[in-house]
């Protein structure tokens, strides 16, 4: 089945009921879980994600991380995290040590390639030596940027449906999809990033070659504490899945 | 055929340079948590605009109506041989210009306003309303609408409304509707009004009332410059041009165009760069307004009122107002992302120009190649001056990219 | 090759219709027994001119150099379909234009300024003179004059030189002298000042100022319209024209231009004529100047100062003041003897055209197709929208001629 | 040998003093005599000529005209009336009766064509039944109208090489004679009008198929009454003739 991927903030609403959540997370349709570590200025994520960072940074310890994902890795998920390169600059190799430790699968750095571009030809190489770096393209990564560094790595690749998330962006998925395919043949690449129905699901499937990360769409089911919706959506989202089959 | 000007120069489809930046373009974003200015777009653009605005095409389609009126209204435009100008300068290499001054209303603003207001009207609205300042802007927003069959409202910023009647008439000809700003037309407006009557208006409060304008009677905003689906707009320029040196047989050594918001500069520069790997570029900026060479590269606000998103940019600050006025087209504080980082990688060279430099480079212009060019434009006619004076010995071809007419703006000849 | 404009359009001859018209045309005659305004002529107007004047040649070549710069100033001018003005009117016929507003300085004036400053300089001449009422066609001197290399001195009705100040910045910053009339720079006008400091000047006495001028300082004076000589240079208009309908396959059954002197006229269709023999045709006057219709067919004085030749034209009299002056261009009291003549055969036809009609072509004109006419212009346009109205049920094409911009001009809209 | 055509305005500057200038007038080289009826106002006449003019006007008698004829037909010279269109409306076949009477060979009627072409149409046929019309042509005449008056008359044509005489219009002779040349071939044109220099001749006659018509160049011998200059000029003019041969 191809990959379906769910984003969560590390700690939203709670340390306790994303914990709950991560255990509902369903393993014969999720195949893997990104989980956003929490910052102040989210710069690239959209408003909806913007609030939950903003809430979970109150409860955020890093400790949590290695119980999160040690849940789903029992269930044989695998799990990335997700995080601004501040962070990662700050706390150096140590943080990308803490993350490898706690059997998370890899990292990806949403600013790197767009505000860090001279810092990504050091750290790229080095977060591959002993972990997966997933690129973050979109649509605004040049040709050439996303030819280097997809060769400089081996993972999946995140491609963001627009810069932003959570904004009701109109784009053309056909449009959007066409270049990235065309560059990284035979390669993993998931879409998310401004995902906003199940309709649309359908439609980022029947594209081909990728599978679909969704974050924004489930921040209302986390807010409200609302397994039961969760559940549901998780049963409409393999519906979709299994047609697309 | 609409023209017997060769209409096969006219592309049919729009560049947009994004996919082949040598770095990942850093996008717009929200810096008020409150609010945010990135789904106002999405309210206040026609969606075709978003789409162009937030994902990057490498080539868009030009539709068929567009490209028809883009013929209509002057396309494409001249290419040719400035040899007055050469004459003058003793030079013997060449020098090109690309003139925009061409377009019926006398600039490149059109280029992109015809698309905008197309939109506007494929999308079902009614019509579209901007801001303008000196009013070249507003003049190209209502014809466009006016070619599209849509009306206009223009907010213009009293102060120069009050100096510029000629603008208020040219605009009312070409059946907009015009509005000096402040007005009582808006909440926003009423309310400075209330506090000063006398209030001689800002850009930004300009736009604050186009936009809230926009969204009491949903209308479409449109966007002048420095957004990137604006210089995708006016990539037609440079792709003209590009097929007209084809015809000429020329290849260009330089490349030299003004830089306001960045849109006739990109919208020039842009599709040569991808053939002519290593010409030499210069984006001429008015020394009052040093946004390369004093500027800073980083977030800033779109706009004085900050309503719009923040980009990444070379800015002198949103706040910054420059002393003098005399190229009210390149007082704008920053420029178009793209075009920064192009100049932050050093790929794209800054050149300022003062306005004594500009003022006899402009008379030389006119005397020799009998244009009467923008003030604006003036900037890169001075700076390919100066290349000349400085490279007398080369024998290089220089192309510059002259972006309107000055028809509208021989005051500044009076001092 | 100086621009990719497809400057094969550009005719090589110009084209005299004398030799291809009914009857013998009535050449200039003297009415002063004691001085010979031809005989002055002959002192002031190059060799070249003089010689085009009364040796009727069906065709000229053009200098290489004066094809050069007509590319220069944006030759060919465009010849496109109004497609917006056919959607207003509801029409199922096609409407073409030729645009002369898309040269540089706004006018087809610059046409025959362009051989006449070339002429001057060739023959040794280190100047041209000349008068303007309005300031179109002294601007076309002064660029003329600077695109040759030569000085230009204008003389300015004082009435109009103190009502539109751009005027005067515009020829100054071209490179030219521009002086108020009457002034003291001439004995003429240090006579009438003497008597009345504050006379407002007359085109007469302009006139007058500048030949005297030219005479003194061993200059050629310019002639703007009227002559045959003229008439002929302006038959480039006509001459791409009928090239461009190759182009797009068309033929005209209708041409449509105004008259001032007859010049733009003269230029469009006399080239036309010759091919399209069986087209209608109209020539546009204004309302307020009815020189067809209540004008006599005489030799009458070309200038109310009456030191230039009697010519056989259609005039309302060399003393005729009209009352208006929205429509500058339109205000002369004659017609060209060819025009006069194929009038007077009932071959042309005219249409006056009052001044509401033509404000309100105008808005529409710049509604429907963008461009802003010259007031002149207006009256061709509004008569072709008056022969639209009236034959709704054919499917003609007209074809007009536009002669100019009216972008200094707009002040007509204000009333 | 080539005509050659002197023109005189009848009674300039005197009856007297003309008489003695037509008994010089040398056979050998001048093959027409242009007599010139004055008017009030001979608008097509350059000044040189029009002065003669008002002089002549008040020293002319009708008489005279006759016994201008006969001193030069007495010498095979053949003679020719020019006489403004006025004249001859006013006149009516009268005049021409007196001038065919009185051994003029034909008249040259200079506005007919210009002023007066709806009375030509009837007016040529009347002149050509008995008696010569002279076609006065000048570039400034059009195709069609060239075409159509000679094809009505068979005697020799008298071309202008400018619109209106004595006035020094530049031109350039070989472009001004083309058409004429082009456009009636196998007939006898004359050109006059403008001529000033004896040089001119030279280059006139060198053109190839035609006379030469000489008037504003003589008025000064006829006003100074120097018959010497005027055989002199005779002399000159013989030479260039000569030499073309
Ligand atoms: C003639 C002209 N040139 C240049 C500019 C600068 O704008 P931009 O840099 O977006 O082309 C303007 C803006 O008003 C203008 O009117
Ligand atoms: C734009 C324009 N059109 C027409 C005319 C009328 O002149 P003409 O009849 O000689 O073309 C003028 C004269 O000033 C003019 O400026």
């Amino acid at each position: 089945m191809k990959p379906l991927i769910l984003y969560f903030t590390a700690d939203f609403p709670s340390y306790e009921i994303l914990k709950r959540f991560l255990e509902e997370v369903d393993p014969e349709i999720v195949k893997y879980v990104e989980i956003g570590i929490p910052e102040i200025n989210p710069l690239y994520d959209g408003p909806t994600i913007k609030a939950t960072h903003s809430m979970a940074l109150k409860n955020f310890q890093r400790e949590h991380l290695r119980q999160f994902a040690e849940i789903l890795i029992k269930k044989g998920i695998r799990v990335f995290a997700l995080s601004y390169y501040d962070r990662i600059n700050k706390e150096g190799t140590n943080f990308i040590h803490y993350l490898k430790d706690s059997k998370f699968s890899g990292i990806i750095i949403p600013d790197l390639l767009t505000d860090y571009s001279e810092e990504s030809e050091r750290i790229i190489p080095e977060i591959e030596e002993n972990f997966s770096f997933i690129p973050f393209f979109n649509p605004a990564t040049p040709d050439t940027v996303i030819q280097e560094v997809s060769s400089k790595t081996s993972s999946w690749i995140y491609y963001g449906l627009q810069p932003s998330t959570g904004i009701d962006i109109p784009f053309d998925l056909n449009e959007v999809s066409r270049r990235i395919l065309d560059l990284v043949a035979n390669r993993e690449i998931n879409f998310g990033f401004g995902i906003r129905t199940i309709e649309q699901i359908k439609e980022i499937l029947g594209l081909g070659s990728s599978g679909v990360a969704i974050g924004s769409l489930m921040v209302q089911y986390l807010k409200d504490n609302d397994m039961e919706g969760f559940r549901n959506f998780q049963n409409s989202v393999r519906g979709v899945y299994l047609n697309a089959e | 055929m609409l023209s017997t000007q060769d209409s096969s120069i006219i592309p049919n489809e729009w560049y947009n340079i994004v996919p082949d930046l040598p770095k990942q373009l850093p996008p717009p974003v929200d810096r008020d948590e409150k609010k945010s200015s990135i789904q106002l777009l999405n309210q206040i653009l026609p969606k075709a605009i978003l789409k162009q605005e937030f994902t990057f095409q490498k080539y868009t389609k030009i539709p068929e109506e567009v490209q028809e009126i883009y013929a209509q209204i002057g396309r494409p435009t001249p290419l040719f041989r400035a040899k007055g100008l050469e004459k003058a300068l003793d030079y013997n290499g060449k020098i090109l210009l690309k003139y925009e001054g061409a377009t019926i209303t006398g600039s490149h603003k059109i280029n992109t306003a015809i698309p905008q207001a197309f939109y506007t009207r494929e999308e079902g609205s009614t019509g579209v309303v901007t801001e303008t300042g000196a009013g070249q802007w507003g003049t190209a927003t209502t014809v466009a609408a006016s070619l599209a069959g849509i009306t206009s409202k223009i907010f213009m910023v009293k102060i120069s409304f009050n100096q510029k009647p000629l603008r208020k008439q040219i605009i009312e000809l070409y059946g907009g509707e015009i509005v000096p700003s402040p007005s009582r037309e808006t909440k926003f407006g009423t309310e400075i009004l209330s506090r000063n009557p006398d209030h001689p208006g800002t850009l930004g409060i300009a736009i604050s009332e186009a936009v809230e304008y926009a969204l009491e009677h949903d209308l479409k905003y449109m966007l002048g410059s420095v957004f990137n689906s604006v210089l995708t707009h006016q990539s037609v320029i440079g792709l003209e041009t590009e097929k007209q040196l084809e015809i000429l047989g020329e290849e260009p050594d330089v490349l030299i165009g003004c830089v306001g918001g960045g849109s006739n500069f990109g919208g020039f520069v842009f599709p040569l760069m991808r053939k002519f790997k290593e010409t030499k570029i210069y984006a001429s900026t008015a020394s009052e307004v040093p946004k390369f060479s004093k500027g800073e590269y980083k977030y800033d606000f779109v706009d004085t009122a900050k309503i719009l998103p923040s980009i990444k940019m070379y800015s002198l600050g949103s706040d910054y107002v420059p002393e003098k006025i005399y190229a009210g087209g390149l007082r704008y504080h920053g420029a178009a992302p793209s075009l920064s980082m192009l100049v932050n990688s050093g790929r794209i060279n800054s050149s300022d120009m003062p306005e004594d430099k500009v003022i006899d480079a402009l008379k030389l212009f006119a005397r020799t190649q009998g244009i009467v060019a923008a003030p604006e434009s003036g900037h890169a006619i001075a700076t390919a001056i100066d290349y000349v004076k400085n490279n007398t010995d080369q024998k290089e071809t220089i192309l510059v990219n002259v972006s309107g007419h000055g028809l509208m703006d021989m005051s500044i000849f009076q001092r």
